[in-house]
């Protein structure tokens, strides 16, 4: 069969979309990470583990309430989205004034009370979320086998990026949050209600997180330590993206999914690192990254 | 007694457990496997000769320095006069050497790492449960033997991982078969679909897992999303424990072909210490766990015997005596530290077959103790000659 | 120009510094006085870890506190030193451990020159994730090249003689020789902190451009800084190796990085004494509950503390006291 | 505020016409610092006052205060008949009031257009995108790029501008003519005309007195965080020398 | 390629200096020449290109073409920081202080570089102190005697701006680039910078931007008119002022009341 750079085709094209799915889900990820940061300038330590809850939620969710995997899409997002406003409203907000690394030092803290906790309680081995029914099997794409459930979650992802991204970069109410982060003091001489704009826009930011989670859960087993490993990584796409760029994230997300996949053919040993790599390459050309503004 | 008392020092038999009791290791010894050596302690009436048993306990973490460091200061503030626990390879490791510059005695229950009492031995510890070279020999030889003749192997990029790796590879070839392809993953991996997309474009027959925990589990999740099996590959778990079939469930990981050193429901002896430890545990024992009882009830009656608590006598007192209780069978300690035991070739039940949550295992046949093991005659062991 | 602040005669505010420089240097001395007694009461390695940590978290506090560069990569430096110190030591039986510590602070310090090329160019975040990448990147060095010893790490290093008579084996020998590091590391950033190069990286962290147009070369400072900063890291790490006779990952994750930034803030970002305290409370806390009952719970009680302080003790412990110290004497 | 509308707009109706703002014993601290010790004075209808006074007089921070952007306030601020000491700050520039900050504050995230439309309208009645351009072409040229990109002089502009889109019928502006060339200041010096014509109420805190003079119905000196004098335009010429020596002209 | 000159000619030159945003040309072309000694004042509407030239002229911003001569030396290619050791210094539009530094230390940063001991992190602060006296001075000169010991952050915006002139005095540079030195200034400070500066440019050049026209007509003895970019007129304040082109572009009719006021 015909070969690419000494990998079969069918190979090498399986690589390229299964590179795609999870750079969505890199995309969906660093998202929630870029909204959080472009517009509150909050480091948000937790989101890594706000993931982990969403797929948590989902988990118990379906075990204690019967609650389906479609309801758990739309209600999980918004429990732990409102438990993120809880959090900016009753936490973060008394040291909005200070350096932002304190908002990091607090997420952090969070993440570790919030991944301990469930560890004792649940242990980390892992447990199961089943795909469900509609989404079970796979689709022949002729060159590879792809679960459908992989499918979906790359066009959920993706559809879900865009509306974020028109949400922020294309209305007024994105006009409002850029500035507000900018000076909130003068936003408020202008009569914006900053503080309630700031705890909603977390509240997204973090939803978008447990989204992710609920997409993950019937895809690796959901544990408490989920999260923390993905979270270095998703920071290293928000970055290479452009602190802040929304449409940074995405398509950062989406590339650095296929390059991890392609590392993953050719030597795989690197493949947790070639991000990394590429962090400081992107940084050297472009000191703000690939679609960061200059300050 | 008195006599007696005065060899025991400070009048107390100071054991310290050491495991990862919160991360990945958490289930497979962790607080359970406290709770195992507990139930020793207590089955054993709480003293030696008179003089009471004390347990210290810690978390390693998974960090070689926190363990290294924990046990040093048991060693210099405490006097502990033996360590028990001991999972990860590299804390065990880092731990042993402490244990040997203190001349202390160390118990390991949970490491998997065959180095343990190869390059790494040292007169001051003994691997009781099991090691990598069974679990591969036993497991590969088996699936080769069952026609399983060409192999595509999964290896976590790290010391552990390639040693695993040289062990089935040798195995594979010596009993015919052939290792068609392989990657080695970085450790740790979450997202295995892409080696699994490679695993599958080898046409190998087998795909072997020379990972351990975590990865071991995401790729049998992964494998099963990608139908492995379906497409007429079978998979082969080299280092794959109880509670990892446990959290994976049955159905992505029936017919598995696993090699353990023990399994709850083998026998009636197991059977009836691991109903005791469910009362107590809520979850059935996995073979660390058990094993954790197992050494300390054989070191506590080393003690008694030897009527001291000195690590070298408890050591060769140890060695006298062969093995055979609930857990191990024909078992003795050999000089480089191994524990030798009857190991198991088993394979995971189908959901059809399992009969209840911890129905999980079917034992296929025993590997003999004398064979399971390395050979000392290929051992690098400095405490053997040849 | 009237308000009263603008009224003191300089004289009188350089009285009042004076003052405080005499309140300063007692309390040093006592703190010295402490250090000195302090194995006789507790576990010596115990605190040895803890004066490790302490001067690691003080490197990192010279760059954070008085550069304004927050590294997330000086887990990279402990680890280069621990390694390099530990690799020699264990594999040349004649090395005293002076000299490998010498030499593992060496490479620690090139790593730093490398690293700050590479780095010291790029702004606030950009600077923290290319030195978290950079350090990523020496980590997946340390897990492939075989003379780490992997994930198994590198052990059985010899705690030998120093200046080959002086034996460490004895906790106590060992626990005035870190001591005695630690001071030596302590002295070297208070002096670098009030030094003319501390005046003028001040400048840069209050107003680069202005800085610049002063003629100065913001670049060449920041490099400086971090260097001695990553040289400083090194040298804890190489001490560190000696002391528990291993290196391993565990130096060279991003969760040490993570760790060192926690300790800083907790003790209060920009004061001499905070990393100190910070690191005395982190480690501390880590081996108080890993031994206690509540052992499966430390990372939950640690995140609790860490909660806890943003919210009531904002500028870390040291700053806090600080502020209350101006308050009643003010 | 909009029944005001008609009446302002008939110059002779300004001195009965109703007070917009009055400002009683306003002290205001910065942290520690205590700022302004009992500012007292009031703005009527279409009124344009200045605030006079040195450098760190407290002129800037009497207007910081009335938009509840400085640490501390004690005394009373009454706008169109509402105490606002009490009042969150959004819920201030709701009365149709719009404030000119010194610092200009242009949003670097956004380029110049969204910084013109930014500030939410509080009433009808403001100026049109096309008649504010038509007032200043530089920033219709410049529209496109990003807000700090602009010169210092058209940061100053834009600053001014995107308030009067708002339809905020009293106006706090600080140093608006600070930076900016002759012929702006005096195209800015028309603006305000216009803006009073139309029944604006104004509050100009000021340096260039050269410009401030013609325009102003009365002028406030402070000193010290308090108002030390007024001087309304009848008196000026009167006054002149007293005004320059307690500005140290 | 460097053109020769005479020592009592330009200090500074442009040849065809020009700077381009994404398309946008904020300066264009421009032939400056500022003679040795001389005041020389850049004036022009907002956004003629006034800082952008100060930023080119500094390295703050790279041209997109042309030439800088410094006393006929090329220094198209230097660094900010190697310029203002040629001794060319400036100041900033927006002030530039080091906020949480007393006026003091603020001043004795920019002393502190002709020592050359910046790097010796080894040395003490106190090394520093025979500064003081001088920096005392320096704040006499600008009136700041008695805020030597406050935090800048406390002080009055116009003090700060006096502060930055004494800072860059400091350096006492061969030319300053000044931006608005009086921007934001009440009437008794502005006089207090005018003679200030007229003090100290003695044997020094002068290049201010500035749009109170009163202290330009006051201080300068050249002045070069800047409008979109381009060089609209230059040429002394009379001459200049009486250029209905800078009328129109800039001063507008009370042009002549400014210039009685002077
Ligand atoms: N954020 C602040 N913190 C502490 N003090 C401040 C702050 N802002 C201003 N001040 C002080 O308040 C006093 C008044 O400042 P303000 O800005 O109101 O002066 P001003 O009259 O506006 O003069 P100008 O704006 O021309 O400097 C000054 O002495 C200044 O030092
Ligand atoms: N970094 C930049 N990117 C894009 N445009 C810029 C940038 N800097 C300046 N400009 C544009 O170049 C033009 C000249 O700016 P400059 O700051 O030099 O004006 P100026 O003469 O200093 O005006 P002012 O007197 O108001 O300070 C302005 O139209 C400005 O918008
Ligand atoms: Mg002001
Ligand atoms: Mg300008």
């Amino acid at each position: 069969m015909t070969m690419i750079f000494g990998v079969p085709m069918a190979v090498f094209m399986g690589q390229l979309t299964l590179g795609l799915v999870n750079g969505a889900f890199y995309a969906l990820l660093s998202l929630g990470l870029a909204v959080i940061f472009g517009l509150l300038k909050i480091v948000n330590f937790a989101h890594g583990a706000q993931y982990m809850l969403g797929a948590f939620a989902a988990l118990l969710g379906f075990r204690y309430l019967g609650i389906n995997y479609w309801l758990a899409l739309v209600l999980v997002p918004l429990v732990i989205g409102g438990l993120g406003m809880l959090v900016e409203r009753f936490l973060l907000r008394r040291i909005a004034h200070l350096d932002h690394l304190y908002g990091l030092l607090l997420t952090f803290g969070l993440a570790l009370i919030f991944e301990g906790t469930l560890v004792n309680l649940f242990g980390v081995s892992g447990a199961r979320y089943a795909t469900p029914e509609i989404l079970q099997g796979g689709l022949n794409l002729g060159f590879m086998f792809l679960p459908t459930y992989r499918a979906w979650v790359l066009v959920a992802a993706l559809t879900m990026c865009l509306f974020t991204w028109f949400m922020i970069e294309r209305t007024r109410l994105g006009a409002y949050l850029r500035a507000g982060t900018e000076n909130s003091q003068l936003m408020q001489a202008f009569g914006v209600n900053v503080p309630l704009m700031i705890t909603l826009t977390y509240g997204f930011g973090v939803g978008l997180a447990a989204f992710a989670g609920v997409l993950a859960a019937p895809l690796y087993p959901v544990s408490p330590t989920m999260g923390s490993s993905l979270l270095i990584v998703v920071f290293a796409v928000v970055v290479i993206g452009g602190m802040g760029s929304i449409l940074g994230a995405i398509l950062t997300g989406l590339g650095m999914g296929i390059i991890e996949g392609l590392t993953k053919v050719y030597y795989p040993e690197a493949a947790n690192t070639v991000i990394f790599l590429v962090m400081i390459l992107v940084l050297m050309l472009r000191p703000a990254g690939l679609f960061g503004k200059e300050a | 007694a008195s006599t007696a008392h005065a060899d025991i020092s400070d009048n107390e038999v100071r054991i310290g457990y050491l495991a990862d009791m919160s991360g990945t290791y958490r289930d497979l010894a962790g607080p359970g496997g406290l709770t195992a050596l507990e139930m020793a302690i207590a089955d054993f009436g709480g003293s030696v000769n008179g003089s009471p048993i004390v347990v210290f306990s810690a978390d390693d973490r998974n960090s070689a320095d926190v363990g290294a460091n924990t046990v040093r200061e048991w060693i210099d503030q405490r006097n502990v006069d033996m360590v028990a626990g001991l999972v990860a390879s590299s804390v065990t490791i880092a731990v042993t050497k402490v244990l040997e510059e203190n001349n202390s005695l160390g118990l390991v229950s949970g490491s998997a790492a065959s180095s343990v009492t190869n390059e790494h031995c040292t007169p001051n510890h003994i691997h009781w449960v099991y090691d990598t070279y069974p679990l591969a020999n036993g497991t590969a030889k088996a699936v080769v033997e069952q026609g399983g003749d060409s192999w595509f192997l999964l290896t976590a990029d790290y010391a552990f991982g390639h040693a695993l790796e040289a062990d089935v590879t040798s195995v594979v070839e010596a009993s015919g078969g052939e290792i068609v392809g392989g990657v080695r993953h970085p450790f740790p991996t979450s997202d295995f679909s892409s080696y699994i997309l490679q695993a599958q474009g080898s046409g190998a027959k087998i795909v072997g897992l020379a990972n351990a925990g975590a990865d071991t589990v995401n790729a049998i999740t992964t494998a099963s999303q990608f139908g492995l099996t379906q497409s007429g590959q079978q998979l082969a778990g080299l280092l794959i424990f109880l509670n990892d079939v446990h959290a994976l469930g049955l159905e992505a990981t029936q017919n598995l072909l696993l090699t353990t050193g023990w399994y709850w429901d083998m026998d009636d002896q197991a059977r009836e210490w691991s109903e005791r430890y469910f009362e107590k545990v809520g979850r059935m024992p996995t073979m660390v766990q058990a094993g954790i009882y197992s050494s300390t009830m054989h070191y506590l009656k080393a003690v008694e015997a030897a009527g001291t608590d000195d690590p070298e006598i408890v050591r060769a007192q140890m060695a006298e005596e062969p093995i055979n209780d609930f857990f191990a069978r024909n078992g003795r300690i050999r000089e480089d530290g191994r524990m030798v035991h009857d190991m198991y070739l088993a394979q995971v039940k189908t959901p059809e077959e399992s009969t209840g949550e911890w129905d999980l295992y079917e034992i296929l046949s025993t590997i003999p103790a004398e064979e399971a093991y390395r050979p000392l005659s290929e051992s690098q062991c400095k405490l053997v000659q040849n | 120009m009237t308000d009263s602040h603008v009224l003191k005669a300089p004289s009188v505010v350089a009285k009042r510094q004076r003052r405080a420089n005499l309140r300063r240097n007692a309390f040093y001395l006592a703190l010295i006085a402490l250090g000195l007694v302090a194995p006789f009461i507790a576990y010596p390695v115990f605190l040895m870890k803890i004066l490790c940590f302490a001067l690691f978290a003080c490197a990192f506090n010279l760059l954070l506190g008085y550069a304004g560069l927050l590294s997330f990569g000086h887990a990279a430096f402990l680890a280069t030193g621990g390694y390099t110190t530990g690799y020699l030591l264990a594999s040349y039986p004649g090395l005293t451990p002076e000299l490998g510590i010498i030499a593992g602070t060496l490479v620690a310090t090139l790593l730093g020159v490398l690293f700050g090329v590479l780095s010291i160019r790029r702004q606030g975040i950009y600077f923290a994730m290319v030195t978290l990448a950079l350090a990523q990147l020496m980590f997946f060095v340390f897990i492939q090249s075989p003379f780490t010893g992997g994930e198994d790490g590198l052990h059985g290093v010899p705690r030998g003689e120093l200046f080959g008579f002086i034996s460490l084996r004895s906790n106590m020998a060992m626990y005035y020789f870190v001591f005695t590091i630690f001071l030596f590391g302590y002295a070297l950033i208070q002096r670098t902190v009030h030094s003319p190069f501390g005046q003028v990286l001040k400048a840069i962290r209050e107003n680069e451009p202005r800085a610049i147009s002063l003629g100065y070369n913001v670049d060449a400072y920041k490099l400086v800084a971090f260097v001695i900063s990553a040289a400083l890291a090194g040298l804890a790490g190489s001490t560190k190796t000696v002391v528990f006779q291993l290196a391993s990952l565990t130096d060279a994750h991003w969760h040490m990085s993570g760790e060192v930034i926690l300790m800083t803030l907790l003790g209060g970002v920009g004061t001499l004494l905070g990393p100190i305290m910070g690191a005395g409370l982190v480690v501390s806390l880590q081996h108080i509950l890993s031994q206690s009952p509540l052992g499966n719970w430390v990372s939950v009680m640690l995140g609790l503390i860490f909660v806890v302080c943003v919210l009531s003790f904002r500028s870390g412990i040291v700053g806090e006291l600080g502020a209350i110290y101006r308050k009643n004497f003010k | 505020m909009m029944t005001a509308n008609a009446v302002a707009t008939e110059p002779t109706a300004r001195y009965q016409s109703r007070e917009m703002l009055r400002v009683k014993d306003l002290h205001a601290f910065y942290g520690e610092s205590h700022i302004l010790h009992g500012v007292n004075f009031d703005v009527r209808q279409g009124e344009l006052v200045t605030l006079l006074g040195r450098n760190g007089a407290g002129r800037s921070t009497t207007l910081k205060a009335m938009m509840n952007m400085v640490g501390r306030r004690t005394g009373s601020i009454v706008i169109s008949g509402q105490e606002t000491l009490s009042m969150k700050p959004h819920h201030i520039p709701r009365l149709g009031i719009g404030y000119c900050p010194e610092e200009r504050g242009i949003f670097a995230s956004l380029d110049v257009h969204e910084n013109l439309l930014l500030p939410p309208t509080v009433s009808s009645g403001g100026m049109s995108l096309d008649e504010i351009y038509a007032m200043f072409p530089n920033l219709y040229e410049r529209r496109k790029s990003q807000g700090t990109r602009l010169s210092g002089g058209e940061q100053q502009m834009l600053a001014m501008a995107r308030i009067l889109r708002t339809g905020a019928r009293i106006l706090l502006l600080d140093e608006i003519t600070e930076g900016l060339a002759p012929v702006i200041v005096q195209k800015l010096g028309e603006v305000l005309m216009l803006l009073k014509a139309r029944g604006m109420t104004i509050v100009l805190v000021e340096q260039n007195f050269r410009f401030a003079a013609p325009l102003a119905d009365r002028h406030f000196v402070m000193d010290h965080g308090q108002i030390v004098e007024e001087i309304s335009a009848v008196q000026l010429p009167t006054r002149r020398e007293h005004l320059n020596s307690m500005l140290g002209v | 390629m460097s053109a020769p000159t005479i020592s009592t000619g330009p200090v500074l030159e442009t040849r065809g200096l020009t700077k381009e945003f994404r398309g946008f040309t904020a300066v264009d072309d421009v032939n400056l020449s500022v003679q040795e000694g001389h005041i020389h004042a850049l004036i022009g509407p907002n956004g003629a290109g006034k800082t952008t030239v100060f930023n080119l002229l500094t390295k703050f911003l790279p041209p997109t073409r042309g030439e800088i001569m410094y006393r006929g030396k090329p220094i198209t290619s230097l660094k900010s920081n190697q310029i203002a050791r040629l001794g060319l210094v400036r100041s900033f539009q927006i002030s530039a202080v080091f906020a949480h530094m007393t006026a003091l230390e603020n001043v004795r940063v920019a002393l502190q570089r002709q020592l050359g001991t910046s790097f010796h992190f080894w040395k003490s602060e106190k090394s520093l102190d025979h500064l003081n006296e001088r920096a005392l001075a320096l704040l006499e000169e600008v009136g700041l005697r008695e805020y030597a010991d406050t935090l800048t952050v406390e002080m009055p915006y116009g003090r700060k701006r006096a502060l930055e002139v004494a800072t860059t005095l400091a350096l006492d540079p061969v030319m300053m680039l000044l931006d608005e030195p009086t921007q934001g200034m009440g009437a008794e400070d502005v006089d207090r910078i005018v003679a200030l500066i007229k003090r100290v440019s003695a044997g020094r050049t002068v290049l201010m931007v500035e749009h109170n026209l009163s202290v330009v007509s006051r201080l300068c003895d050249q002045i070069t008119v800047l409008a979109r970019g381009a060089v609209l007129a230059e040429g002394d304040y009379q001459s200049v002022s009486n250029n209905p082109l800078v009328r129109e572009a800039y001063m507008g009719s009370d042009a002549a009341e400014e210039r009685a006021s002077a």
